[in-house]
């Protein structure tokens, strides 16, 4: 049986997230991310990060150079790097800290990562096409080149070679390619111009309709917080905020302390 | 006649043109933006001008001789650095180690062999790298292992290692990118103080409008491979057409 | 010291002891108790581990430092030893001016073998450096050697060696009585060596050797400078990202030709030494096998470190030397000491992996060291030596509930 | 010490350095049976072998001049560098004072020449070409077995009983020192009979694939394919021979012909069936019936359940003849143990009587001519022996041109 | 003329054999990245797999005969293999005969299994590690097999007759017009080549028109991506060599009956098949099998007598002056694709 399997046969039951000092929320969360303890080698990164996400919103995961954003982002997808040492991340009833990263992206789980990775050697629809491979599947070929009409013109060319953006495109084209329940963007924006940027926000609005959950790592808070409903704030790898955006940008004492602005 | 003068270079890749015609004058000690939406063709540009890219047509002259037909290592020498959109680094070196090339580089040109000699020695090649380290405030990660960077970091570990070169013209490709906004500020900061300091141009190509319009004195608008205007920063910020073709609301 | 750091130097010293004590720690054993067959302490041997040192601390200045990875240098080794070899049947048995000739030959031809093998990278440098050293064996083995052609340069398969009517024309033809002069320096001949019996212990103290290893000892310095200098920085430099050196207004050609005659040249020297000690130069010394081992060693002690690749030499050397001798006779002698049906399985159990079987112990090895020590032998003596370090002073553990793990060494 | 490694202790190091590893182990392990054999006999255990048949009664079974031999063994792996390196070890470290073994000319002439530096005796192997007692030879070396020109002087008149005296000849030949005068040597002898040569083709060592080298032969107009190879070599070449249908060809409307000069029953053993009716020599087989030959098989095939090859007889007879030496000379002194051995007479060690020729320490004996036996009738019948070549007929002068140049040099007490 | 069609039989045979194994070399070395120095060793396996084979149908029972005597003069024992006591003589016999093209039902699971072993057990650890810890330790592994191998069947050669009915020569010249027997070719030799294609067309077809290819090079260049997208990578790379070192024994078995098995026989391939793959260009299979084929026949026609007049020992050393010649004008061999194993 897999964890999935498991898990749906009722075998596992979600953790009491109550007694947890930071989780003020009553409603139930979507995605828990509850102490969790990471390292790279010797190096502890991520602190003890807790926070929930509820289903359908959007959640802004703000923080300096090197706060820890990243790796906590690849702790909750499972890549093994950093390795999680302690704690727990439940997906809807899954518990995702037991599972490989190819399960938690078969239970609904999608991470965009902050370098893309286009995988060499592979065309742009053959990058896309990888991501259709295990169940289960999201957008098709034609919706995904209806929304990113320059990938369609591309669809043959090496997807390494495209611009830096149309690789950004790509990289977000992968995830909606899988039938996601939580999307996990490490800076979407990052090398776009400015009119894409529109675009892929009017996006990420399109697939919080659709209900579809999103964490946003973005070093553009302002956006990021303008668009989301909830941000956590990490420092040195520990949440020092967690909280709506708008408390968020109404606080100008706490922007300047943790992120600068 | 500026520093540097591209005339009529062209580039396709295959059936994709990715410059066309284009035309760019810089004039020595300013500092000028390339902005324009992705796959524009302006990472190709900066390609062509290190001699990563051999243009199909055209010419590219920097300080009145062509740089076309040198190698990458003779362009940095007469001169030109260039940050990559993708941090370029030495992943397996230290960070001062990182910077420490450049200075080498400058100082004894494209090759000699100081076998016998020792790096630590060379108090005035660590000295350098100190400052440029000092300079993008990275001086206390001077011992790490620069692949354990994060991005941002490896960011401006890159940057140092131009800066340290003192080059004559730097092609800096999305140098903020991926920066958090304070550190964005410093380098907007870092980069005008260098410019004032030091007889450098600059080339810039930047999607965080806030960088563009902080620092450059002409920018050029590149599209579809060919550039659609070039103008001061207050007139482009106006320009119908590049609102409606790259800039969108942000402006 | 000498231009080194404390560190550095510290290592020389350790290393120039070791070396120089070599005969007594080698033989650890008396003369005529069963585990003598294991002591390593004889003229051959040593002069084996400090010439195959050499060779893989050039090596490994190409490897190590530049990643460039030649599956080629046996050609180098090969070629010093013929030019040994002639330098001994024409000039005279001096090992300085055999030795000299040595490095020259195999720089030369280093040159030109880098020149053209570091147009291209990786995999595809390896096999270019491949079929180079393939063909140079072949003009070795059968073009150049044969007998009855006038360029009969090696002597082909049975291997080029002394005679009695070779010119020698700066030396002696033959000897007093009769025979083929033998290899010198300055009146120490290479084979003199003298016993020191200490109780039931003997300690061989060899001409030869302490001639290989004083030059080893230079080699190996000049390999630490090389390490620390600005070139080698380069070299690092070059493994870890050559574009980005490019556009650093560095050539990297250069720098990686110049290890690559470095390299070959520490081949050749390698080369011209095993001929002193031995003057009989045979074309399999050249064959990819050869290069192989090299690369075995560099990679087995830890490739990029100092001293890793005198060690993983060591290593090989002493499998191949030692424990293909152990035979069932003197497993019977070890295990005397046990009642008869248990020492016939013991020696049972253990025939396998000695003699004719040392090479199964040396692949099982290998394989040991690669999987559990990544960085090799010299990962072994680290962690050996972190033990005994954390044994003093317990660093202060952070919560004990999210101890850190050591990141795995294999990847999953 | 008075020379190298005079043994000062109750024991006396012999060192057997015998392929262990690589193409030829299987007839190095042979040969280091044989020589274990030797030095049981040697010290008086076992049944004595052909010590009870040798006309020499200086080995009275009790040692070796009041001292128990022991032994050290080593791996050549058939290279001329690591077989060097094993006998150094074996004479600096372990105080050998005899080598014994090599299964490779290129190897017995390297490590012949080294023993004579060192100042130790060099007793052969399994080596058959002309030069280790030609231009190679060493005053410390001796060679039991026989070589190349002596299997073309038995070969070849036999081949022309056989085959006739019109017939044109292709060689293979493996590329080395061995494989070179081997076809000289074979060559020179068929010719002589009117046999015309009409090509010789080197090809290498390492080869496994005699495909492309065998297709120009039937074209070639020869109707009789000389395979100067060894081992594997001989194993791979024959069989695809037979696979590539020489062995039915008519050619100049005669039977086409396949020879293999130099034999071994393990080789024969690996080519199974196709070495049926080819013609080659040996030094020894075990289906001799002298009684020397009887002695050493029944103590062999006693002790390790199969028959002796004949590169194991001739390890076995170099140890006996060593240790007779060295107590008939009363002496390890390499210098008394090489006067001992030259011109030394005997016989009852297998295959008649023996001369140790002083000029090259090159053995005289009869040669044999054996044939791959059509109906085996087990599965170490492999050969039936055709002919004794007596000795008169395979004899030659020591300034053979096959075998001038070099000299034996001076004797090296070492030390 | 004859003599050139002969040899570039001998060419294309030779030419199958670097093919099958560059095949399977190339799958392991440019598809998943590692630098797999026991290739050589699962051929050898493969062949000894058919060895092995043949050993159990001729298991035999012991009897006595007392009419014969052994070389000793003691009565000599008569083996007997159990399947002729079971199917008779006859078809008994011809089971036997039939052992090495039987032998595949032999030689695909246990391929198989080894080769699942091998990648879960050792290769696995090792994707990530350079290649020169990934040469140490398949190395490692190759000369553990082979000195198994050697404990178990000897160092000598193992003869491994073909079927009777397929060990003789074809009269091939008859078909092209020749006198009869002009130009005889082994017929097992003449099977191998046609085994090889079509073992070489089930593995392009398998890999070329199934995602399966696609996947694992995919996986390779970044496989922490495609796990991210929900792709159990691990299994394919299993699978994936599991089917390399199946090929390699399958080319092993075939081979037995042209080279009888021995140990080394899988060394004396290796350093071959690694030119032979990276003159194909690394990560490509057409490549492979093209460059197989253009190296056993150009090593053919270099044998040809009136070449090797002109230029003496040109067969041994025309594959290296190929690759040296093919590596300096095209960088990445004949149909290298960019990236792999370049760094
Ligand atoms: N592979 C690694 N090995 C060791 N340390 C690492 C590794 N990757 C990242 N780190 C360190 O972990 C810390 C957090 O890195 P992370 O990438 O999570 O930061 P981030 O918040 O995403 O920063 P950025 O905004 O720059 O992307 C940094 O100090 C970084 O140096
Ligand atoms: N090697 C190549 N092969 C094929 N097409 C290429 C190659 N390099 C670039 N292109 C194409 O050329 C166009 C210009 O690319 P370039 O990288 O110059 O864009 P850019 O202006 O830098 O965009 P961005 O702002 O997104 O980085 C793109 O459409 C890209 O897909
Ligand atoms: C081929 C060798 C193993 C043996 C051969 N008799 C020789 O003298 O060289
Ligand atoms: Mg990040
Ligand atoms: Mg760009």
């Amino acid at each position: 049986m897999t964890m999935i399997e498991e898990t749906r046969s009722g075998k596992f039951q979600r953790p009491d997230f109550s007694r947890h000092a930071n989780m003020a929320e009553t409603a139930p969360a979507f995605l828990s991310v509850w102490d969790v303890h990471a390292y790279y080698g010797e190096s502890y990164i991520v602190q003890g990060v807790s926070f929930n996400v509820h289903e359908g919103e959007i959640l802004a995961l703000l923080g300096r150079n090197g706060a820890g954003k990243t790796s906590t982002l690849r702790a909750i997808a499972r890549t093994g790097s950093p390795q999680v040492t302690h704690g727990e991340i439940w997906l809807d009833h899954q518990p995702l800290h037991r599972m490989s990263a190819h399960e938690a992206a078969r239970a609904g789980l999608q991470l965009v990562p902050e370098d893309r990775r286009i995988i060499p050697g592979l065309t742009v629809e053959e990058n896309i096409q990888l991501a259709q491979i295990a169940p289960p599947i999201g957008w098709s070929l034609e919706r995904i080149y209806e929304l990113f009409p320059r990938l369609g013109e591309r669809r043959k060319q090496e997807g390494v070679t495209l611009s830096g953006g149309e690789q950004q495109m790509l990289a977000i084209a992968r995830a909606l390619a899988r039938d996601i329940k939580v999307l996990l963007l490490d800076e979407p924006y990052e090398g776009l111009a400015p009119v894409i940027v529109d675009e892929i926000e009017r996006t990420l609005k399109v697939i919080k309709e659709q209900g579809i959950t999103t964490v946003i790592v973005e070093q553009n808070a302002i956006r990021a917080l303008m668009l989301a409903d909830r941000a956590v704030i990490l420092d040195t790898g520990n949440v020092v905020f967690d909280g709506s955006a708008q408390e968020v940008l109404d606080n100008e004492a706490l922007r300047a302390e943790y992120l600068a602005i | 006649m500026g520093i540097l003068e591209v005339k009529n270079v062209s580039k396709s890749f295959g059936g994709l043109k990715a410059l066309r015609d284009v035309n760019l004058s810089v004039a020595e000690h300013s500092v000028h933006a390339i902005i324009g939406p992705n796959g524009a063709g302006k990472s190709t540009l900066l390609n062509v001008l290190v001699g990563k890219l051999v243009p199909d047509t055209g010419s590219v002259m920097f300080d009145g001789q062509s740089l076309l037909g040198r190698k990458p290592y003779e362009i940095n020498q007469m001169g030109i650095s260039r940050v990559f959109q993708t941090p370029e680094i030495f992943g397996d070196l230290t960070v001062i180690e990182n910077v420490m090339i450049p200075c080498f580089a400058k100082r004894d040109g494209v090759f000699r062999m100081h076998a016998f000699e020792t790096v630590e020695n060379e108090a005035e090649i660590v000295a350098q790298a100190e400052a440029a380290l000092a300079d993008v405030g990275m001086l206390e990660r001077r011992d790490m292992h620069a692949a354990a960077l994060s991005r941002g970091d490896k960011r401006r570990l890159e940057l140092a290692m131009c800066l340290v070169q003192e080059p004559r013209l730097l092609l800096l490709d999305e140098p903020t990118a991926g920066m958090a906004r304070a550190d964005t500020n410093r380098t907007i900061e870092l980069l005008r103080q260098i410019h004032a300091k030091r007889d450098i141009t600059m080339v810039i190509i930047e999607h965080d409008m806030h960088v563009v319009f902080s620092l450059a004195q002409r920018i050029t608008v590149l599209a579809q491979g060919a550039p659609l205007v070039e103008d001061t920063p207050e007139n482009i910020k106006g320009h119908p057409k590049v609102r409606e073709a790259y800039l969108g609301e942000a402006a | 010291m000498l231009g080194l750091n404390r560190q550095d130097t510290a290592l020389l010293i350790i290393v120039a002891v070791l070396t120089l004590l070599a005969p007594f720690i080698l033989n650890p054993f008396p003369e005529g108790s069963g585990l003598a067959t294991l002591n390593a302490g004889y003229p051959d041997l040593m002069q084996r581990f400090v010439i195959y040192g050499i060779f893989a601390i050039g090596f490994n200045i190409l490897f190590g430092l530049t990643g460039y990875l030649s599956f080629g240098h046996a050609a180098f080794l090969g070629v010093g030893s013929y030019a040994a070899v002639w330098m001994f049947k024409l000039i005279g048995m001096q090992v300085i001016p055999a030795v000299l000739f040595s490095m020259a030959i195999s720089a030369i031809l280093a040159l030109g073998i880098g020149y053209v093998s570091l147009r291209r990278s990786g995999i595809y440098f390896s096999i270019l450096t491949l079929a180079f050293a393939q063909m140079c064996y072949n003009l070795a083995y059968s073009v150049l050697g044969n007998p009855n052609s006038r360029f009969n340069l090696t002597n082909g398969e049975t291997g080029l060696q002394l005679t009695l009517d070779d010119p020698r024309i700066l030396g002696v033809q033959r000897t007093p009585d009769g025979g083929i002069p033998v290899p010198n320096f300055f009146g120490i001949e290479m084979r003199d060596s003298y016993d020191l019996h200490l109780g039931d212990w003997v300690f061989t103290f060899s001409g030869g050797y302490y001639f290989a290893a004083a030059v080893m000892l230079i080699a190996f310095y000049i390999a630490i400078r090389i390490f620390r200098s600005p070139f080698g920085l380069m070299l690092r430099g070059v493994k870890s990202n050559q574009t980005r050196l490019y556009y650093t207004g560095i050539n990297a050609r250069p720098y990686t030709l110049a290890a690559f005659v470095i390299s070959g040249t520490y081949a050749g020297l390698a080369g011209g030494l095993l001929a002193c000690m031995d003057p009989l130069a045979g074309a399999e010394r050249m064959q990819w096998t050869a290069s192989g081992e090299v690369v075995l060693m560099t990679i087995l002690g830890g490739a990029g470190t100092l001293i890793g690749p005198v060690l993983g030499a060591g290593f090989i050397k002493y499998f191949e030397n030692i424990f293909s001798k152990i035979n069932d006779n003197v497993l019977h002698g070890w295990f005397a000491f046990l009642p008869d049906g248990l020492e016939d399985f013991m020696v049972t159990l253990v025939h396998p992996f000695v003699g004719k079987g040392w090479h199964l112990t040396l692949g099982i090895l290998f394989m040991l060291v690669v999987i559990f020590l990544p960085g090799g032998l010299v990962e072994g003596g680290q962690r050996i030596l972190g033990l005994f370090r954390r044994r003093k002073a317990p660093p202060p553990g952070p919560d004990p509930e999210h101890h850190p793990k050591p990141t795995p060494h294999v990847a999953e | 010490a008075a020379f190298t490694n005079e043994p000062k202790g109750p024991n006396v190091v012999f060192g057997f350095n015998v392929p262990q590893t690589g193409p030829y182990a299987e007839e190095g392990l042979d040969e280091l049976r044989a020589q274990q054999l030797a030095v049981e006999h040697i010290n008086g255990e076992g049944d004595g072998g052909a010590l009870n048949t040798f006309s020499s009664k200086a080995l009275q079974g009790n040692g070796l001049l009041g001292k128990k031999v022991t032994y050290v063994t080593g791996d050549t792996q058939t290279k001329s560098d690591a077989a060097r390196a094993s006998a150094k070890s074996m004479i600096e470290k372990d105080g050998a004072i005899m080598i014994n073994g090599g299964s490779s000319s290129g190897v017995a002439v390297a490590v012949q020449a080294l023993c004579q530096e060192a100042g130790v005796i060099f007793m052969a192997g399994l080596t058959h070409a002309n030069d280790t007692t030609g231009k190679d030879k060493r005053r410390h070396g001796f060679r039991h077995f026989f070589n190349a020109y002596m299997s073309g002087a038995a070969l070849a008149p036999v081949l022309a009983k056989a085959y006739g005296t019109d017939r044109r000849a292709y060689h293979l030949t493996a590329d080395y020192n061995w494989g070179w005068t081997q076809e000289a040597s074979i060559k020179a002898a068929t010719e002589a009979l009117g046999w015309e040569t009409v090509a010789t083709v080197r090809t290498p060592l390492t080869a496994t694939d005699f495909s492309s080298y065998l297709a120009p032969v039937l074209n070639s107009g020869a109707d009789v394919l000389v395979l100067n190879h060894y081992g594997g070599n001989m194993v791979n070449s024959l069989t695809q021979a037979v696979q590539f249908g020489m062995r039915d060809k008519i050619v100049n409307g005669k039977q086409f012909e396949i020879v293999v000069p130099l034999y071994s029953e393990l080789m024969a053993e690996g080519a199974g069936s196709a070495v049926q009716g080819v013609y080659g020599s040996m030094n020894w087989n075990w289906q001799l019936s002298d009684e020397g030959t009887k002695a050493f098989v029944k103590s062999f095939g006693e002790k390790y359940g199969r028959p002796p090859s004949n590169s194991a007889q001739t390890c076995y007879a170099q140890v006996i003849l060593y240790a007779d030496a060295v107590a008939r000379a009363g002496s390890f002194h390499p210098c008394a143990v090489i006067e001992a051995l030259e011109g030394f007479e005997f016989d009852g060690l297998g295959n008649g009587p023996t001369l140790y020729r002083a000029d090259d320490h090159q053995c005289f004996k009869d040669v044999l001519v054996v044939k791959g036996k059509e109906n085996p009738k087990n599965q170490y019948d492999i050969l039936e022996i055709v002919e004794k070549t007596p000795v008169e007929q395979v004899w030659y002068e020591p300034d053979h041109p096959m075998f001038a140049g070099g000299e034996l040099g001076p004797c090296n007490p070492g030390e | 003329m004859d003599a050139i069609i002969l040899q570039t039989l001998n060419g294309l045979d030779k030419g199958s054999a670097y093919a099958l194994i560059a095949l399977g070399l190339t799958i392991i070395f440019g598809t998943l990245g590692v630098v797999n120095f026991a290739h050589g060793a699962l051929f050898m396996l493969g062949a000894f797999c058919a060895v092995v084979f043949n050993r159990l149908l001729s298991l035999s029972y012991i009897t006595i005969d007392p009419t014969q005597t052994d070389f000793l003069g003691n009565p000599l024992k008569v083996e007997t293999p159990y399947v002729i006591g079971w199917f008779g003589p006859e078809a008994g016999q011809a089971i036997i005969d039939w052992s090495v093209p039987l032998s595949i039902l032999l030689v695909i699971p246990v391929m198989g299994l080894l080769g699942l072993a091998m990648e879960r057990g050792l290769i696995r650890y090792f994707y990530r590690r350079p290649h020169a810890d990934q040469i140490l330790v398949t190395f490692g592994l190759a000369i553990v097999l082979q000195e198994i191998v050697k404990y178990f069947f000897g160092a000598n050669p193992i003869p491994t007759p073909a079927p009777p009915a397929m060990a003789g020569g074809a009269d091939v010249g008859m078909l092209l017009g020749f006198p009869e027997n002009a130009i005889v070719y082994p017929v097992w030799r003449l099977f191998y080549t046609f085994f090889a294609a079509v073992v070489i067309a089930a593995v392009f077809g398998f890999l070329q028109f199934t995602t399966f290819g696609m996947v694992v090079r995919a996986g390779m260049a970044d496989r922490e991506t495609v796990q991210l997208l929900g792709i159990d990578i691990n299994r394919r790379f299993a699978v994936m060599f599991a089917i390399a070192a199946i090929v390699a024994g399958l080319a092993g078995a075939m081979y037995a009956p042209i080279n009888s098995p021995n140990y080394h026989m899988g060394m004396d391939f290796l350093v071959l098949s690694f030119v032979v793959v990276v003159v194909g260009g690394m990560g490509s299979l057409p490549g492979a099998v093209a460059a197989g084929f253009l190296l056993g026949i150009l090593e053919a026609y270099a044998s040809l007598d009136a070449v090797k007049q002109i230029l003496p020992s040109i067969d041994q050393i025309i594959i290296y002056i190929v690759a040296i010649v093919i590596l300096l004008t095209r960088p990445r061999g004949l149909m290298g694709r960019k990236g792999v194993m370049e760094e």
